[in-house]
This record gives C-alpha cells, structure tokens and sequence, in this order.
C-alpha cells in the first residue's frame, strides 16, 4: 500500500469520484422531496424534479400571456447584459486605475489609498444613493456592479503591474521608450490576460451585486424572477433558476479561461 | 570616455561604494567581480541612470551621465531582459519602435521594411534566425540571453552594460555565449562593462578586469564601510601565479588539472 | 411637452398601474392634456418610496402611514391625489397553533418593522389589552416572510397578500386579526408633489382620469375584466385565481365615488392621527418632532397636528373632477 | 525632466497626494449636502456632518428609549460576533477540504468538481432553503457567511497548497514521514498565514453576506439598522454606519495582516 | 548493491531513457552529466521510487527498489528541499522526528534530548551552527543546501541522490560545498548518485562518471529514442586528452591557462 499522498487513481477512477459527491447530491434531494411531498402534497419547498421540469416548460417554452415574451430566454438575456456591460466596465475601470497605479509613482501616490478605503465599503449599504445617482434604469444596476468590481480589480491589476520585472521597464527605456509606449507596448500587453483572469475571479461578487441590483428595482432578469417568485416560495421555479445562474457562471468562466489561452499563447 | 571621480553611494546607513575612481577609454571591456552584495549592480546602475552617486562625478564625454536609462547606454541582466509577451522578432522590432515619438511606438511601411531587415540580421548574427515567431518562453535560457543581446544592439548604443548575463547559463552554453559577446563587442566598437561571478571569464572576456572590495572593515558595523576598486588590471599582463592566487581569495575551485594529469 | 415620472411597485392594489401603462391608457390621457407620462415599475417597495421622496419621481403608489413616516417626516410637501383602495384583510397576523390572538404574549412576531404591519400589531394588541413590550419584535424581509414561516422557531407573523394567502394556507395556521378589523386604516394612495401638482393641474387630471379608466376596465365578469385582471395577475408572479383571492381582501375603490367618501368622512382624520401617533411613538417622525403633531395632516375635515408645517395633504379636487365627470 | 514614469514624489508630497482624493471627496460632498438642505431642510438624502454627528450621539451614547441599550455597540457587537462566527467556520472547513484536495489526489478526483460547482452557486438565491434547515436564529447568519465563503477559501487553500513544491513532499517522505506528518508538520503551518491571507481577501464578501442575512431576519446589527432605517431613509444613521464598517473592515483587515507579521515570520 | 538492468522510462510516446544497465557497489560517488533534458533526473527519481520503470529491472540488494520514498534513500534537489516554515535546527529534528509513529512526529523528553545532540553536532560539520534558529529565507544559498545535506544525513540513509545541489551557487562558495560533500561521503560511508552540468565538478568529486546521452536519433522525431548510458568511467583513469575531448562534447568552455600562461 502506498501512503494517501501518493496513491493517485487512475483517470477513469478519478472521473467516477469526481461524478460521485453530485449522484449523492441528486439521490439525497429527491429522498428529501419525496419525504416532503408525501406528508404535505402542496409542500413548496423542495419541489419534485417532474415539477421542476413543469416550470421550466412553462417559463423558456410557452410566451407569456401577458407580454408574450418567453421569460426565461428575456430574463437570461437582461441579466447577462447587465452583468456583461458591468463588467465590462469595471474591467476597463480597473485596468486604468490599477495600471496608473501601478505603474506610476505619482498615481500610487494619489489614488492607492482612495482605491483601497473604496474596495472595503460594502456597496450593497450604499444602494439607495447608487439608485438616487444613476435613477433606477439600466444605469444603476450596472453601476452597482461596477462600483462593487472595479475596486478588486485595481488593486488587483496594481499588484501585477507591480509584479512586472522593473528590469522589463528598464530595458524599454535603453530602448528609447517613453512613458506612453511602455505603457501601450510593454505593461498593457501583458496586463491583459491577468486582467481577463481577475474578471473570471470576481465573476461571482458581480452575480451577487447584479442579483441585488435586480431584487429591488428591476422589471426582469434572473435576480428579479427569483425575488418576484419568492413571495410565493415557488422553488419549483428558483431552483432550475438557481442552477441556470450556475450554469452560466460556469460557462462564462470557461469561456474566458480559453479565451485567455488563445488569445495569449505566451501566458504561463 | 567614462570619468568617474570620488563616487560614493549609500543607502540610509549602509555604505555600499566608496571613493570609487576610475576612467574608461571608448572601446574598453571592462569586467567586474567582487563578493555578493559588494555593489557591482549598483555601480552599473548608476552607470545607466537609474540609481545617482550620493557623492562624487560620473561623467559622459565631459557630461554628467543623464540620471534616466536612455538608447545610448544598453543593458541585458540575468533574467527578465526580453518582453515575455512578444515574438522574438517583434523584441527586436520593438526596439526600433521605441526610437520614435508617438504613443505605441509601432513602425510602419518604409521604416518598417527598414527594421525588419536589421532585426533579422541581427538576429542572424546572434543565431535566432530560426526562431524568429517563438516566444520566450519557448526558448532555452542561452537562447533568450542572445535575444536580450541582439535587442540591446539594435539601436547602436555605445555602453553596453552587462549584470551577470550568463550566471542563469548552463557552463556547456557559456562558452558559446563568450564567442558570441566578444565578436559582437568588436564589431560593434561598443564599451562593454560587465559583472560576473565567474572569474575565468572575466579573464577570457575583459580587457581590464575591476575587483571591488571593502579596504576598511568593521566587523561590529559591517555596513559603516563600503567597496572600492581594489584591484584594476589589465587582463593581458596577468600570470598563472597572480590568477591563482586571485582565485583563491575569491574562493572558486582550481581546475581539474592537477587531479587528472 | 412636460415629461413626469411616477413609479409603482407590486401590490394588488396598485398592480393596476400596469394595466394603464401596458394598455395605452396612461398614453392616452398624457396625450389629452399633452403631457407625457413614464410609468415605472420598482420591485422594492421601500425604494420606490425612498426615490419618490428623493425627487426622483412626482407620483409613487404606498400606504397612509409611510407616505406620513417617509416623504412627509423628509420634508416633501405630499398630496394624496388618488385614495384606490383599502385594505380589508389583506394584512393580517398569522399564529401556529392558536386561534387566540391572545396567546401572542410573549412571542417573537416576524414583521417588516415600521411598516404598516408593525402598525397592524400595534392596533391588534391595543385590542386585547396588551402593549408591543408583550412581545418582541423581530425584523424579517418580505420576500421571505413565506420561507421564514416555515422553520419551527418562526410562530407568529404579521404580512400582507400575496404572502399572507401562503401562509395561511399552511397547515395548523390561524389568521387571528386583520385588515378587516380595522377597516379603513391601512389606505393604498398615489401620492404626488403637491408643489409639482400645483404648478401642472393636467399632471393630476392625466394620472386620475386613466386611473379611473383602468378600473372601470378590469372590474366585473366581462371576458375584458377577465383577461385584464388574468394579465395583472401574470404580472404579479400568480393566476386569476390568486389574484382575484387578493382582490376579494381589499376594498378597491372602482369609483371616484367611492374613494370621496372615505376621504371626505371624519374616520379617515382619526386614522391619520392613530397613525401619527404610532409613528411618533416608534420615532419616525423625525428626531425633531416633539409631538405626533409635529407633521400637519391635512384633511377635507380639519387639519391634525401643526398647520404651520403642513407636509401631507388629502386633496378630494381630482377625484371630485372624475365622479363630476370634467376631465 | 524625467519620464512620468520615472518620477517618484517624496514622501510627504505622497502623503500630501494620498489624502487629497479624501478632502476632495469631503468637500464634494458637504457642497452637495449644503445645496439640497438649502431647498429642503428636511431633506434625508444627503444629510450635514452636524446631522450625523446628532445620530451617532443618540446612537452611539444615549441608551435607547424602547430597549435602555446603546444601539450602536449592541449592533457592533453582534454583527462582529456572527462575522467572526462565519468567517471561523469558513476558514476551519476551506482548510480542511482545500488541504484535503489540494495534497491528496484521491480527494482532489472525489470533492475538487464539487467545490468547483458550489462556489458558482449564488448563495443568496438559496436564503429561503437555508432558512428552513437552519433556521431564524444567529445559526442561519452565520451559515450564510460560512455557505458563501467556504467554497473560496477552499479553492484558494487548494491552489495554495498545490505550489507548495513537491520537493518539499519528496523530501519529507525520504525522512520518513506518513501522511499524517506530512500534513502535520509540513503542508498545516505554511498553510497557515495563506489561510489568514485567503480570509483577508474574502472578507470583502463576508460583509456582503453578513448586511444581507441580517437584512432579511434579525433584531440587530449593522446591517438590520441599514436596512431598518432606510425605511424612512435615514441617511444621517446610514452614511455613518457605513463610514463604520469600512473603519472595521480596515481595521480587521490590518490586524490579520499584523498577525501575519508576527506569527509566521519566514512568510515572504 | 544496486542492479540496473535494461531500465526504460516512456512518457507517453517520449522515450525518455532506453536499454540503461549498470551495477553500482556500496560506497561509490557516481556523478551523472549529459544534455539538459536528457532524463537524468528522472533516472533519480526512479532510484527514489517517485517513478517506476516503464520495463526492466530496478534492484537494491537484490529487492526491487521501493515505489515510494523512505528513509533509505536522501535526496537534495537544486531548490525547496528544505521546510522554509521552520528554523534550521527544527529543519534538522523534524528529520528525526518523522522517524516516529503518530500524526504529528514530535518528538519528547529524552528522545528529543537525544535527537538535540545529534542534530547539533551535524550542524556543526556542515558549518550551521551559528545559524540554529534562522529561517530558510535568513541563509545564503550555499547556506541553505548545507541544511539540506544535513537534514538528508541525519537519518544515516545508505544512499544520496543529488540532483544539481550546487547548480544554484555562485562559484566560489562551491568549492566549499565540494569540500563537505567528499567529507560526509566518506565519514558516513554514503553511496551517492550526483547530477551535475558541470564536468569540472563531476570529475573532482566523483569515483564513477556516467554520461547519459542518445545513441540513436531521429532528426524528424527527436522523441523516438531515448538517452542511455554511454561513457561509464572510473575517475582515475581519465587522462588530460580524453577530459578535453569529453568537455568539447560538451560544449565547455576551456580553462584560461591557453590564455594566461
Ligand atoms: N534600493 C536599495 N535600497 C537599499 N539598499 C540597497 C538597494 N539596492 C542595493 N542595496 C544594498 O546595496 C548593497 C549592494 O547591492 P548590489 O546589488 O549592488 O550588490 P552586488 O555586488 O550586485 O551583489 P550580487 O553579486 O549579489 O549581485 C547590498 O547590501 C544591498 O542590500
Ligand atoms: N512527469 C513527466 N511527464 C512527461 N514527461 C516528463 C515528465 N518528467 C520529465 N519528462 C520529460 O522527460 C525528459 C527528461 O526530463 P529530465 O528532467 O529527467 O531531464 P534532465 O536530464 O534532468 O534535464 P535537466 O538537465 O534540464 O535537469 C524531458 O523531455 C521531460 O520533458
Ligand atoms: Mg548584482
Ligand atoms: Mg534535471
């Protein structure tokens, strides 16, 4: 017998654990439901996967009565404009910011303690201000999610600006380069796929914000059905829900993990 | 070419050079050795403008040398001396790039043409030419040290200034790295400083070899007293018995000779 | 032409308003009295009332008490331009296993504080002889008052319809008081800046004229009712069924005859002051309110509390307008 | 000149610039408070330094009229509580599981894809299930914090603990040791000062989570006031409650960050 | 002691060593050069048992090597092969301590009384005993693998593997490391496996020189054949020419005494 540490199943072993922890998952929940249902038919809590699948037909296959509009696709669609244009927005933010600051002495003097004191406000207190600022459109939801990203991603993006080889800048610099053309040719370059892996990391505070956004003043989006349905503890509609939003988060994590492996070959 | 006058440097109380004086005429190899942290990177660094003598004149053809790294004076280091993130020709290319004004600093058409083919002999020369679209990081570290070379040379600067450039090396690629910086620096008529570790090649590169030392010590305050030139030789002059003995102050190994033959 | 914003949020009683937007009524009017009118629905109630009094809207639907307790104690000069409906059960106090509003003593009651539940507690144990120092009180959002009612430890809420329906319909679950104990208290009302009314009269006869409109669409049993109320119900996250069970607990007002008398009656002065009082009691009149008549309420009846700084006002002109048939 | 890149202010001109953003902002800030207080005095948006300073008095130093409590330290008390509380929790289990997956290749196959998935999983849309199981009291606050942060910690202990070199692995195994010691003696303590970094860095959403929990169902804390008070929009009670928090986050961030230092002083 | 007997290593399709055969007897200081990536490396990790041959034999004493490290067996790496979270005498007595049974192999009372004296008195030989309680990242490079070498000894293992100990130092703390490594060879009666990229180093101190390289080779697929044992030298007899020739195989550079003398 080898030590723990050093027995390593093989692949297809290592698969079947990997798959195992979720069938126990599954098999507890619907054990959980059936108990529920048995003794309370109407029991909203922990809703059947035939209910589940109920709800699903209902929201992302037949339009809606009232706007004719299929919900879930119209929700999935807000949402991930929302949390796209926030992102988006914070990352553009952030990059400057935290590029400035990072690379430039006078910037990190100047605003490195204003980001740092920023990124410790919690911006979920500070909604109402947000809402006052921006109105209650599109605007407020995604500022909220950018005032709450861009912070981590600065400081994020200064660490790794520092992080840079001073050598790399003074090498460009017996080169010729000025300010402007280290910042264009040698820091942003490289910045840009440690840029895309801080956006990954804080994807998940941006679903939080943005289903915060979406709770109070939203008429759809993902966060806005799960609060809306809420009222009436419809878990046959928030948990299919829940998993989409986790779905999503997945994909777009991978998505941006290959986007940055295309994209920069010469990254690790 | 190089004054330098009484330079000094220190950081808060520690005093790394003292005194130290010296003049280089154009076209001079000089190597540097000396123990670790004895201040041969900072005495290259204030060649290059990034670090200033606390005290004492260092002068550039009658100037004081201009306190920011410029196109005149290059400079490979160890590690960290190429841009991870371009091609090999595009490391080279960008250093062309960097020569004009603008903001991105990237060439186009006829000055691009022009470029192109001076980064490609060059990179000839230094024996890249088959890895012109290979990133760093795909290279051996011998290959990427060559690279660093062939873009500090790009824009003819006149100091070329080297900090431990081969100490990262496997000693099967030195050797060719040696024929490589000692055809380069004759062509190029460049003024070559160079810190090693290693003494045999401060021999067999240098023309004029710096040891820095301490001359004052205190073993109470290490740091009260700083190095200086202690010894400055021209290479050619030096004998067996002098070598030897300069290489058992320095603690390095005597060769294989006397075990084998 | 003048552009005005008002907001709504969910409720039955003000889930009308999107029928008006959605069905051109709105549209209509605004363009009558070449006006335009951007109707704005916020999922959070609280805010939209946060917002209201913060400039961002001239109109915004809430309760007597809070148009009191938020834009009025802040200093908004307020008008209740319509009175819709009032609630007649659909607030009401929940307890597990009793049907006694009495055995409330001692318990922790879930409520969203401060709001016109804590006030419906405060009225119900006024009923019984008990003060809110017989119970302790405990803070809960709702959105999950429906979920929270569910654990062991929760044993007795006060909440509003939808959630009130759910919950009740539970197992061993007793509705002990409502909204319908205290009729005519908890009043449903489009507020509007009365500086903003003053200064644009069309803003005010637009807003009542496709209310009222509105109404006279979805009341009744005609397959338009049905189909209107059938959307408004969608809209509420529930179906016809649902929201016809939540209509049934409130006193909708489907004609500006209706809301007159209540608002013209003497009732609707001493609920105002029950209401001041309460409020004045829980601190939320300002902490520069002396007494619970520090914020004059103006009423068609007489004036309670301060007339030197009159910040709430009931104002029958628009709706008398609409029963006199001149908009 | 030097390039802006090469230029470094000295020290008291980089404090200078560091607490500029800072007047600025206060400046900012009391020119608007002013304005909108000159057309309504009443107004609550933005309310003057004098009326915050009222409300902390009443908060802070005069014992509430309903409970004879200071409610300020009360709220302070218990929202440090729960946070610790979760936060504890969180860090105990994110080293357990990301010790276990990141050193051991059998429970790397079996939990790594879980944890992957949980910590996608936006926590706040499953309140009402973790009502249920955990119920209304301090627990389900405190699960809150322990159910969004875990899966962070884990991961980044799991990341942490595979760049520990598997030299250092090999070697301790040429000595002698069994898992067990290698856990021990070799992965727990440099584990440990990643892990208080770790909770640093998750902190941020510990916050987050802590206003939201205390938002839905409570009788107290930092967050409950927020969300109480901004029933009739106090913002003279909430600017300072927020001021507060960010002062706590700051302060609980440094003295990890202090212990750090002195606890594990071969760490960087 | 120990039998290799037609050992191959794949990686999936990359033959990394092919048909590599040897014995080795107690007490011999075999050093390994050959090209960077030549598997040289992996040839020790094999010794250690962190891999196994992917055909042939792989003997000690007779008994197939353990597929797992233990105690038999020292290994120093170029890097990390100490604990940086402990100070140099914990270093040294956690070695003794994971000799014990039990979750946390601390060690109490006498036992520890013991292990203090001996941990000590190595450090002592290996020249640490100024620097008990430093950290790791307090100690000079050299520093840090006298620490590791001694850590590696405590435990009396029969065989050291090195794998380019010094391929990190400077050169002229190596000459002191030589010193060490000969002296605990031969006071602790070790059989030591050595990699080295320089031959310099790989002939002063070793009793055996292998080098590993490829016979065969094709240029269109470099990974189809792999590196095998092609020189099996006994130091002694290496003459001056041969040593030449091996270190122009090699790539290395000549010693300054063409220049100098
Ligand atoms: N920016 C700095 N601030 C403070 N002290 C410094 C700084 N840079 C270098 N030193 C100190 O100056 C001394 C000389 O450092 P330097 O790097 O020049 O030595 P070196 O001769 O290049 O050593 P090595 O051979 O290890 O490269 C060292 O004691 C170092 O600690
Ligand atoms: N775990 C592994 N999986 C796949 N290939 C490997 C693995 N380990 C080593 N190799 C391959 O085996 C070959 C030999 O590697 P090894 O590290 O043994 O070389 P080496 O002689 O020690 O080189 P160096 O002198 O650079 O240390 C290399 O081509 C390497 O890519
Ligand atoms: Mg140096
Ligand atoms: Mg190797």
């Amino acid at each position: 017998m080898k030590r723990l540490i050093n027995a390593a199943p093989s692949r297809v072993s290592a698969m079947a654990l990997g798959i195992l922890p979720f069938v126990l998952l599954l098999i507890i929940y619907s054990m959980g439901s059936d108990a529920r249902l048995e003794v309370n038919p109407n029991d909203k809590l922990l809703p059947s996967f035939a209910q589940m699948g109920d709800a699903i037909q209902r929201m992302a296959f037949e339009p809606s009565k009232r706007t004719g509009e299929y919900l879930f696709w119209q929700d999935t669609l807000s949402s991930l404009t929302r949390l796209g244009m926030g992102m988006l927005i914070a990352a553009s933010l952030g990059l400057v910011i935290g590029l400035s600051t990072g690379a430039l002495p006078l910037a990190r003097a100047g605003f490195s303690p204003l980001v740092t004191v920023i990124s410790l406000v919690p911006p979920l207190a500070l909604l109402p201000i947000l809402f006052i600022v921006f109105g209650l459109g599109e605007v407020s939801k995604v500022a909220l999610i950018a005032i709450g990203i861009t912070p981590a991603i600065a400081r994020e993006i200064q660490r790794r600006t520092e992080e840079i080889p001073s050598e790399q800048i003074v090498k460009a610099q017996t080169l010729g380069a000025n300010t402007a053309q280290i910042f264009s040719r040698v820091l942003l370059p490289q910045l840009l796929p440690r840029l895309i892996d801080s956006v990954r990391l804080t994807m998940g505070s941006g679903w939080l914000f943005l289903i915060s956004a979406e709770a109070i003043a939203s008429t759809d989006g993902l966060g806005y059905r799960i609060f809306l349905v809420r009222r009436y503890m419809s878990m046959d509609v928030i948990l299919p829900y829940v998993f989409w939003i986790t779905l999503l988060a997945f994909l777009l994590d991978l998505l941006l993990r290959l986007a940055n492996k295309r994209l920069f070959p010469w990254y690790q | 070419m190089i004054a330098i006058d009484n330079v000094n440097k220190t950081y808060g109380d520690n005093v790394v050079l003292e005194r130290v004086s010296a003049s280089v005429q154009e076209g001079e190899f000089v190597t540097l050795v000396g123990a670790s942290g004895c201040g041969k990177s900072t005495f290259l660094k204030m060649l290059l403008g990034t670090e200033v003598p606390s005290s004492g004149s260092l002068l550039l053809d009658g100037e004081p040398i201009p306190n920011e790294p410029d196109s005149s004076r290059g400079i490979v280091f160890q590690q960290y001396s190429v841009f991870p993130h371009m091609t090999v020709l595009a490391n080279v290319l960008a250093a062309r790039g960097f020569l004009q004004p603008g903001i991105t600093g990237r060439l186009w058409g006829k000055k691009r043409a022009q470029a192109l083919g001076d980064a490609k002999a060059l990179l000839l020369e230094v024996g890249l030419e088959h890895a012109l679209n290979k990133y760093p990081h795909e290279l051996s570290g011998g290959m990427r040290q060559r690279l660093a070379i062939a873009q500090a040379l790009l824009d003819q600067p006149r100091i070329l200034l080297l900090d431990e450039p081969f100490g990262a090396l496997d000693p099967g690629i030195r050797a060719d790295m040696h024929k490589l910086v000692l055809r380069l620096w004759k062509q190029h008529r460049l003024t070559v400083f160079m810190v090693t570790h290693d003494l045999q090649e401060a021999f067999h590169l240098g023309t004029r070899l710096w040891v820095f030392d301490k001359i004052r010590h205190d073993p109470d305050a290490p740091q009260a007293w700083g190095a200086t030139i202690t010894y400055d030789l021209s290479v050619t002059e030096v004998g067996v018995d002098e070598y030897q003995k300069m290489q058992e102050d320095l603690g390095q190994p005597i060769p294989p000779f006397s075990l084998v033959s | 032409a003048d552009k005005f914003k008002i907001c709504w949020s969910i409720y039955v009683g003000w889930m009308p308003w999107a029928l008006a937007d959605n069905s051109g009524i709105v549209k209509k009017w605004a363009d009558k009295y070449d006006i335009e009118i951007e109707v704005v629905q916020i999922n959070d109630y609280i805010e939209s009332i946060n917002q209201y009094t913060a400039g961002a809207f001239d109109a915004c639907t809430m309760t007597n008490m809070d148009a009191l307790t938020i834009p009025a104690a802040g200093g908004v000069d307020s008008t209740a331009l319509i009175i819709g409906d009032f609630s007649n059960g659909n607030d009401g106090i929940v307890l597990k296993g009793t049907d006694n509003l009495k055995d409330i003593k001692g318990q922790n009651v879930n409520l969203v504080e401060l709001s016109v539940s804590h006030y419906l507690l405060a009225r119900a144990l006024e009923s019984v002889d008990m003060t809110e120092a017989d119970v302790k009180v405990v803070n809960t959002s709702d959105a999950d008052m429906v979920a929270v009612y569910g654990t062991d430890d929760v044993t007795s809420v006060v909440t509003w319809n939808p959630l009130l329906s759910e919950i009740t319909a539970m197992p061993n679950s007793y509705q002990v008081f409502d909204s319908a104990d205290i009729p005519g208290e908890v009043i449903d009302i489009l507020l509007i800046n009365t500086e903003t009314l003053a200064a644009n009269p069309a803003l005010g006869k637009a807003l009542v004229g496709a209310w009222y409109e509105t109404m006279a669409l979805m009341e009744g049993d005609s397959p338009e009712a049905i189909a209107a109320r059938t959307f408004l119900a969608e809209a509420s996250g529930t179906d016809l069924a649902g929201y016809d069970a939540q209509l049934d607990s409130t006193e909708m007002f489907y004609t500006p005859q209706q809301a007159l008398e209540l608002n013209n009656s003497k009732t609707l002065m001493e609920t105002m002051e029950s209401v001041a009082e309460f409020s004045f009691k829980h601190g939320l009149l300002g902490d520069g309110a002396p007494d619970a008549g520090f914020i004059g309420i103006e009423t068609p009846t007489g004036v309670f509390g301060s007339p030197d700084n009159i910040k709430l006002r009931f104002d029958p002109t628009y709706m008398q307008h609409a029963a006199d048939g001149k908009l």
